[in-house]
């Protein structure tokens, strides 16, 4: 435990650090620049950044566990006054753990597969034996008790374990010897939203009890902004901002911040506005002179392009800022500027509604059931996934499909298309019952229904262009030849915003971003001109500067050509902005459903509720904060 | 994850032009990679002298008038054989049938591992089932003895021969490879795009399937083309191969079964033991590209 | 971990070097120290039995180990360098007028190793086994007689046609102890691991590395023998290991092939190291008589003249070997059975233009490129099959296509394993191959087999020994009188008769005589027979056994 | 349990078409054990009589019935265990001669696959964990460069440098033979002494393979999330890489180390071959010279089913290794 004297002293200091990765064949690329932070005991710290941020890099120096192409090239990590890229290998060895600890993204890859989790556990105090009495007070079974998890478990390996499980054994090892600081990265990415919620909630007791100095690494500033003190911003491997959390909600702030902080919302509220960041962070390789996110940023001056941009280092009620933005001048005696200059940061999504029941019947689904058997030795069991579920889907529509992971809804998206029979029920499109078509037929059912997939990277072939991809379909369902492919291919990339088409025609998927990708999926969805489309989880691995803006345009393309579209989503949020209808799906059955506003502002089930309370809201534990003030004033302009 | 830099595509914003993207295929990769272009280089250097074998050999190899039993020197660069053939001569010729039999065999292996692999892997059920079956029965029954069997008890000696030997206990472990790649890669999301494209299945197997198992059929074919050489200079050796062909194998054969080591010829002994050495590394060099095609952990950084 | 295991490796490696532990090389040759006049012990090598020799002391056994023939003796001994027969067990052997009565009188005095008499009875046991148990009836001799009995001191054997072509092979075979066989049940699968015999030496000691034999000082003749021991050892590796073991002086004889012998194992140690590699059966070319072109004599004769024999002597056969004469005999050996109408003793001459103008002549002419056309005007190609592994033929063989080639005509020479060759040559699917005719002391067998039409067959069908397919009515007539005729005279106008046909009909090319191999060192012993004292050939051991006297 | 009967149905399957593979191999060329013999007992310089071969084709008893009759009289024997008379080594058993090399190849070849896998899979995790380093260049170059070389030739130039010119060694045979052979300490140390060499080249090929493969699957492990978890606990390095890196690195290795295992029964017969050592590859290379149906069928069925018994025990080994795999097959 930290003593009570030092409580104002940080316990990590880290100083003007740079950090490149280094190859034989390739010019260095610098992913981290000029960062300099500190951390307080009992702090907690949220690090924030996109992919490519080099938020991980960052971490992985805290820790010290820079692969060996990364290197040092300048700067300090202070622990307690001493230098940990210094210091004798034993003396950071012994530091470990007593001191710094971690949590990594995936526990999935973190626990030894081979090893059982007491084994694991114990290894902490075999390579600490030399830990202060205190230290040695927590135990294996104390630890586990902390997060509400059974000692039974200590015998299984990490296999045996569900991912939430295992998320709560790393925290829980993670705390063993009672470290000042832990280094959570990416601790929940890749949970169900129910289960993130628990254990970061968790977390929070934890801390909170036990005093202990939390960096966490996060992509998503909504999970960040509810628990942290203060929160730095990370942009191409610079910190834009490090301000006290509340400061960085007050809506003055970096532009980049403001930005970031567009895409939440309460899905409950009447009128809800969300914005997106257009463009990409630049690459690492040629990080643009002066401001990074210059590009980007709607109040970019001339002033940003120089090379020099000033940090304003700024004392607010809650605490110290520090702001990497010309608009925020360099003196601490320069005014802030007035929060209605961020109005023009970003891009305010505009999305259009159909009304509940209007337009026709493409898709009606009756009684669906489908039972997956099982057999293990002479044991037969039945798992049954979707239970009597019945729903509609209508041209120019967007039903959302909700639930958790495991309830079922994926399961529907694949009877839908054909991929998957249904043990019974039907599906019926255009007056044929899609369970009941052989192959031939199947094809040409599947110029009708169409699929976006969850992960871009995987829905493309990396082998071939995004040309070919899209001119499939083209060929196939709709027989065009020749040089009538290209021209409805260059269309086609018009209308999803890959723009010029010919700039684009020819990459193939490596040379896109993820944002981009997604984009060539749905033209590719598109290019079969199908009446239904089924999206799953279309934006979930996407960056959360850019999902709005992806939204949007697959809102604006089903409606614009009269397509159905189901939705099948786990975020309540982005199921308010583009559906019509939603249906809240919960261990195979629908438990709720109605029109959007029904179902989101007079929730009946508890299920619903569940997981209206677990979207992320960095505004709502801080009711002291003006609600969203972006919000108030772009919706006065629409 | 670690690395995530490192792992993340390259990003371009729309409005960005794309001229900056370079696009490193896969020959840039394996060429970028140091043992690799070393491995290539060498390699082209064989295949210089088997092509251009009639004008670099001062002799016929198969010319046994020269007189017998030299040591190297003079005009005979590694001396003569007892029969009076120019080893040195010998020694250029038969980079030929290394190269040949590399290649044939490489190119006979794989293509079969590649059909096999591909129909396990697409066709579910009973040709899966009997496929799979075959392929786990070649893997467990020993490759060597079957080899020297066949190679005994063949009626024709010659490099067909070899080649189909090498084929008939090579394919397996290939197939089992590509059948689990295939299985992989039929899961992923752009086959089932493909298929609501509308492709059928030889587009899907050409166009979706193929192109991303070429650093695996290339790492294969290359594997196999090690394998063959070897197999070839050690069947040969073993005095199973066609003797009348000039290989290293057949070299190492004659020279072993004549006495070279008893008379000190040692560069009938040597040279082709070495030359085998040398175009087995040049070609597993390469291999450490095609890996790293594959593999971009093991890429150099 | 690799690092330890290996120095405990190394470590017992030199231990045992310093203990005295001996390697090999001080496995040495024979001394002659010992008991004054004798030799105490001989080095000869390997002793047969494939890579892990078993016991088998059995003479009837195609597996016995070397060694085997200097415990039992035959009735007689035939000396190879000039086909007499040394009396052995029989003192003496008598024809009856018609060659349908053989009795030998058998020797008195003759112990088993374990001290019993050996007696006629015997013999006669040995004879009347192989007729109960054909399989060990080597050489079918109960297809021609049709008794054997002893009385008192002699065997009478009785034949039901001239016994005379059987002759050798009825006085090598070698006689075994009624008492131990008669109780030893099969013949067949006996191992006869006590090796109870009459001959010169005993069992020593037996494994797999190593066998001795002791002589047998109640041998009858053993004032004779000087030599105490002999050593036989596993040969390693074969090929260069053993012939480096030889070039070392490891053996003290030994017969195996060594590449270079001059260079590689006489200059080893000149005074000592001496070869003498004498004439075994002719190395013939096999020709398919019942395919085109093979057929035609004229074509037969036409490229006998263009193959170069000497080429394939010097360089395939290292010029070990000699070579061999168009008669079929065996010369010098057997110069007296020369017919002295043949020219140059048959020594066919190599002479490539002289070839090509036969062939010519003979209706094969050449197309404009220079290729050998067929009588039927389709190119001249034929394939040469070589058993793979037979290093010497192989050469041999690519030579003769170079020598064809010279011709026009293209042969391919194919070398699959020796059993296939063996398959093809039976059954007459082969254009060319190697034969091993002739070579042996009885005239008819060394005709009979290669000439006779019974041991020929369709093709298709298995022949036994007229591979070539030798079908010729006057051939088969000299034979049957050859077999039946009763004295030297009469043998000898025949054999001539024979000799015509080969030089003029060419049935097969006769190209050398395959080297018999014979190293030995007289470091520790001398008498050797050699070039210069042939008075044996190298494989009647016993004879030159007897002739060994320590090295002075 | 469906999944243990699956891979039993699936292992007397393969055994089956092992048999039945191995029956058909050596009889779908032509030729006759006969013959070989009297081939080889005539050698080049004398004639064949033709009655030699009835008799040793009497004596033999080698097969005239049907090729279908054959393979009855085949499995029936081999349910029996009766694996028949060698041809070869007439009249001994296929049983004697097996029962007679076995030992010697299970020893050389047993020894040092078991010397090659800890050796090379030690010296792959050193490399590995001491990645480009000079250490590891010189462990993985220097492999890499010694798996070019021909095995034949490495063994050869053995038998030269250290037996033939500096006599260390003896150029092959698995004793001397002054020695009997029994069970005492100056036949084993011979034993051991003449196979050293042999062993050498087997080492010196045998454990590329492994160095090589668990260098490549150790690097791996190393940077998996796992073992950085093990060092930012502050793990001693030993610990680290042993029950971290290395033990996972291990697994895939262990599979094909179980399976070399089972290949030690057919012996290395190039190994064999070159330094004369008694073993199961020498006796196979001397029974396809021989035409000796019954000894190479027992050769290979012996080796084939040692090979698929060590896969079987491999699978369940693994199983219990490696907790991930015990649960799917459970």
């Amino acid at each position: 435990m930290p003593a009570a004297n030092s409580i104002d002293e940080p316990i990590l200091t880290v100083k003007d650090l740079n950090i490149s990765f280094v190859s034989k064949y390739r010019d260095d690329r610098q992913v981290i620049r000029n960062v300099g932070f500190e951390i307080r005991p009992g702090e907690f710290v949220g690090l924030l950044g996109e992919s490519g941020s080099g938020k991980s890099t960052l971490g992985n120096a805290i820790l010290n566990l820079l692969t060996p192409t990364a290197r040092v090239t300048s700067g300090e990590l202070l622990y307690r006054g001493r230098n940990l890229f210094t210091i004798p290998a034993e003396d950071l060895r012994i530091l470990r753990w007593s001191e710094i600890s971690t949590v990594f993204q995936s526990s999935m890859a973190s626990l030894n597969p081979v090893m059982t989790v007491r084994a694991q556990m114990e290894d902490v105090f075999a390579a600490h034996r030399g830990a202060s009495g205190a230290k040695r007070e927590m135990t294996v079974e104390k630890s586990l008790d902390l997060v509400s998890i059974d000692h039974k478990y200590l015998d299984f390996y990490p296999h045996q374990l569900s991912g939430g499980m295992k998320q709560r054994v790393a925290l829980a090892m993670s705390v063993l010897l009672s470290p000042d600081l832990i280094v959570f990265d990416e601790p929940t990415t890749g949970l169900d939203v129910v289960v993130q919620k628990s254990i970061l909630s968790r977390l929070k007791t934890l801390q909170e009890s036990m005093k202990f100095a939390v960096l966490f690494i996060s992509h998503d500033l909504g999970t960040v902004m509810e628990m942290a003190d203060r929160v730095m911003i990370m942009y191409a491997g610079e910190v834009v901002e490090n301000s006290p959390a509340a400061d960085a909600l007050s809506g003055v702030a970096h532009p980049y911040t403001i930005g970031l902080l567009g895409s939440y919302a309460d899905p409950r509220d009447a009128e809800i506005n969300i914005r997106y960041i257009p463009g990409r962070p630049p690459s690492l390789d040629s990080v643009p002179v002066g401001c990074a996110f210059a590009d980007r940023c709607g109040l970019a001056t001339q002033e940003c392009r120089e090379p020099k941009i000033p940090t304003a280092e700024i004392d607010s009620p809650a605490g110290h800022r520090s702001i990497k933005c010309v608009l925020f001048g360099s003196e601490t005696s320069d005014p802030l500027p007035a929060p209605t200059i961020f109005d023009e940061v970003g891009q305010q999504i505009d999305v259009h509604h159909a009304a509940l029941g209007a337009g026709e019947v493409v898709c009606r689904v009756e009684d669906l059931n489908k039972t997956y058997s099982t057999r293990k030795g002479l044991k037969h069991t039945e798992n049954h996934a979707v239970i009597g579920v019945g729903f509609e889907l209508r041209k120019g529509s967007v039903t959302a499909l909700v639930g958790q992971s495991g309830s079922g809804k994926t399961t529907i998206g694949r009877i839908l298309t054909g991929v998957e029979k249904p043990s019974s029920g039907t599906v019926t499109v255009a007056g044929v019952d899609v369970g009941s078509l052989k192959r031939r037929t199947l094809r040409n059912y599947r110029s009708k229904v169409q699929l976006i997939f969850q992960d871009p990277f995987q829905a493309l072939n990396p082998a071939s262009s995004v040309g070919y991809a899209i001119s499939r379909p083209l060929v196939n369902h709709r027989k065009l030849r020749g040089s009538e492919v290209r021209e409805e291919v260059d269309r086609i990339l018009g209308q999803v915003g890959l723009t010029p088409p010919s700039e684009y025609r020819d990459r193939l998927p490596h040379e896109l971003s993820g944002g981009q990708r997604q984009r060539v999926v749905i033209a590719r969805a598109l290019a079969a001109q199908p009446e239904i489309i089924v999206a799953d989880e279309p934006i979930s691995m996407l960056d959360v500067s850019i999902r709005a803006e992806i939204l949007q345009v697959l809102n604006e393309l089903t409606r614009s050509n009269g397509i159905a579209m189901l939705y099948i989503t786990h975020d309540l949020l982005s199921a308010r902005l583009i559906a019509d209808e939603i249906l809240v799906l919960h261990e195979g059955k629908i438990v709720e459903t109605g029109s959007t506003n029904q179902v989101l502002t007079q929730t009946r089930h508890d299920y619903t509720k569940l997981l209206l309370s677990s979207i992320p809201n960095p505004w709502q534990s801080r009711r002291n904060v003006p609600s969203i003030p972006a919000a108030s004033s772009t919706s006065a302009r629409a | 994850m670690t690395e995530v830099e490192t792992l993340v595509p390259r990003e371009t914003p729309p409005d960005r032009p794309a001229k900056t993207v370079k696009r490193r295929n896969g020959w840039q990769v394996v060429w970028s990679n140091g043992k690799a272009r070393t491995g290539i280089v060498i390699l082209a250097l064989f295949v210089a002298v088997a092509v251009c074998a009639p004008v670099i050999a001062p002799f016929n190899p198969k010319d046994s008038t020269l007189p017998p039993g030299l040591q190297p020197g003079g005009a005979y660069l590694l001396g003569t054989t007892n029969l009076g053939q120019d080893i040195f001569s010998q020694l250029v010729y038969g980079a030929q049938v290394s190269l040949i039999v590399g290649l044939l065999a490489g190119v006979v292996v794989t293509l079969i591992a590649l059909v096999i692999g591909l129909v396990a892997g697409l066709l579910q059920g009973v040709v899966d089932e009997i496929l799979s079956f075959s392929i786990n029965l070649a893997l467990v029954v020993p490759a060597l003895p079957l080899m020297v069997t066949i190679a005994a008890y063949s009626p024709v000696h010659g490099l067909s021969l070899i080649i189909f030997v090498i084929a008939l206990t090579g394919w397996a472990w290939g197939a089992r490879m590509k059948r689990a790649q295939v299985l992989l890669l039929r899961s992923q999301d752009f086959v089932t795009a493909a298929r609501f494209s509308g492709d059928g299945l030889w587009r899907i197997v050409f166009r979706e399937l193929v192109p991303n198992m070429v650093s695996l059929v290339v790492a294969g074919f290359m594997g196999a083309a090690i394998g063959a050489i070897g197999a070839e200079a050690g069947l040969s050796f073993l005095g199973l191969g066609d003797p009348s062909t000039v290989s290293w194998g057949s070299m190492s054969y004659w020279a072993n079964s004549n006495g070279a080591m008893l008379t000190g010829q040692w560069a009938w002994l040597l040279a082709p033991g070495l030359a085998l050495s040398l175009l087995i590394t040049a070609l597993t060099l390469i291999n450490f590209g095609i890996d790293a095609l594959s593999n971009p952990q093991l890429r150099e950084e | 971990m690799k690092k330890t295991t290996k120095i405990v490796l190394m470590c017992t490696g030199f231990a045992m070097v310093l203990t005295g532990c001996s390697p090999t090389q001080t496995v040495n040759s024979g001394t002659s120290s010992g008991n004054a006049g004798m030799i105490s012990q001989l080095n000869f090598g390997d002793f047969g039995g494939g890579s892990n020799p078993q016991v088998n002391f059995n003479p009837f056994s195609p597996n016995k180990l070397s060694g085997t023939n200097l415990i039992f003796e035959s009735l007689m001994t035939t000396n190879h360098a000039n086909c007499d027969s040394v009396p052995d067990l029989a003192t003496k052997m008598t024809w009856s007028q018609d060659s349908k009565t053989l009795t030998f009188d058998i020797r008195d005095n003759v112990k088993w190793s374990d001290g019993k008499a050996f007696t006629a009875d015997d013999a006669a046991f040995t004879f009347n086994l192989m007729k109960k148990y054909p399989a060990i009836d080597s050489f079918g001799l109960w297809k021609v007689l049709t008794d054997v009995k002893a009385t008192g001191n002699t065997l009478v054997m009785s034949f039901n046609t001239s016994g005379i072509p059987f002759q050798q092979q009825i006085t090598e075979q070698m006689i075994v102890p009624q008492h131990i066989f008669e109780t030893a049940g099969d013949p067949k699968t006996f191992v006869n691991g006590t090796a109870i015999g009459t001959g010169p030496y005993v069992l020593g000691t037996f494994n797999p590395r190593q066998l001795t034999m002791k002589r047998n000082a109640d041998y009858w003749q053993a004032d004779k023998i000087k030599v105490e021991q002999i050593q036989y050892t596993k040969a390693d590796g074969g090929g260069q290991v053993d012939q480096l073991k030889l070039a070392n002086g490891g053996y003290d004889t030994n017969a195996m092939f060594i590449p270079q012998v001059e260079q590689a194992y006489v200059q080893k140690d000149p005074a000592h190291n001496k070869y003498w590699f004498p004439a075994g059966s002719s190395i013939t070319l096999d020709m398919n008589l019942t395919k085109k072109p093979f057929n035609d004599v004229n074509f037969r004769k036409a490229i006998s003249g263009g193959i170069d024999r000497k080429a394939m002597i010097d360089k395939a056969e290292l010029g070990y070997v000699t070579q061999a004469s168009q008669t079929g005999l065996k010369l010098p050996i057997q110069d007296s059975w020369l017919d002295p109408s043949v020219a140059d003793k048959g020594m066919v001459a190599f002479d490539a233009s002289k070839a090509d103008a036969a062939l010519t002549a003979a209706g094969y002419t050449k197309d404009s490129s220079g290729t050998r056309l067929g009588l039927d005007g389709k190119p001249l190609t034929m394939s040469f099959k070589v058993p793979q592994g037979w290093n010497d033929w192989v050469q041999a063989a690519g030579l003769l296509q170079n020598d064809m080639k010279n011709l026009g005509i293209s042969v391919d020479v194919q070398t699959p394993a020796p059993s296939v060759v063996e398959d093809a040559r039976a059954t007459g699917n082969y254009d060319m191959v190697f034969g091993v005719q002739g070579g042996e002391c009885n005239m008819y067998r060394n005709f009979a087999f290669p000439l006779g039409s019974s041991f020929s067959a369709p093709v298709g069908q298995k022949a036994s020994s007229n591979f070539a397919r030798w079908q010729d009515p006057q051939t088969d007539k000299l034979l049957g009188e050859l077999a039946a005729a009763p004295d030297a005279d009469s043998q000898h106008k025949i054999v001539s008769q024979i000799q015509q046909i080969m030089v003029n009909q060419v049935p097969m090319i006769p190209l050398w005589y395959g080297a018999v191999w014979f190293e030995y060192r007289t470091a520790n012993a001398v008498g050797w027979p050699s070039k210069d004292d042939p008075y044996a050939y190298p494989g009647d051991q016993l004879l030159w056994l007897t002739h060994l006297t320590p090295a002075k | 349990m469906l999944y243990f009967l699956r891979k039993t149905g699936l292992f007397v399957l393969t055994l089956w078409a092992a048999v039945t593979l191995n029956f058909l191999i050596p009889r779908l060329q032509p030729g006759d054990p006969a013959e070989a013999i009297v081939q080889k007992l005539a050698g080049q310089a004398q004639q064949v009589d033709p009655e030699q071969i009835r008799a040793i084709r009497l004596m033999l008893g080698v097969p005239d019935t049907s090729l279908w009759n054959q393979y009855w009289d085949y499995l029936n024997a081999l349910v029996h265990g009766n694996f028949g008379l060698s041809y070869g080594y007439f009249p001994y058993s296929v049983t004697h001669m097996i029962a007679e090399a076995l030992p010697y190849t299970l020893t050389l070849v047993g020894v040092t696959q078991i010397i090659a896998f800890v050796a090379g899979t030690g010296l792959g995790a050193w490399a590995a964990w001491r990645r480009n380093t000079k250490i590891d260049s010189f462990i993985s170059l220097g492999s890499t460069f010694l798996s070019t070389l021909p095995f034949f030739w490495i063994a050869l130039m053995l038998i030269y440098v250290l037996a033939n010119t500096l006599h260390w060694f003896p150029e092959g045979g698995a004793y001397s033979g002054e020695i009997v052979p029994a069970f005492s300490s100056g036949f084993v140390a011979d034993l051991a002494y003449h196979a050293v060499l042999p062993a050498l080249a087997l080492l010196i090929t045998g454990s590329i393979g492994w160095i090589l493969g668990m260098r490549n699957n150790m690097v791996q492990s190393l940077g998996s999330d796992y073992t950085r978890l093990a060092v930012a606990k502050g793990l001693k390095e030993r610990r680290v890489a042993w029950t971290y890196a290395a033990r996972i690195a291990l697994l895939p290795n262990f599979t094909g180390f179980a399976i070399s295992l089972g290949g030690v029964f057919g012996g290395t017969l190039i190994v064999e071959q070159i330094f004369s050592y008694p073993g199961m590859g020498k006796l196979m290379y001397d029974a396809i010279g021989n035409r000796d149906f019954p000894l190479l069928q027992a050769i290979f069925l012996i080796t084939t089913v040692a090979v698929l018994l060590a896969n079987f025990l491999a699978d369940v080994l693994v199983g219990v290794l490696d907790p991930r795999v015990r649960r799917q097959s459970s």
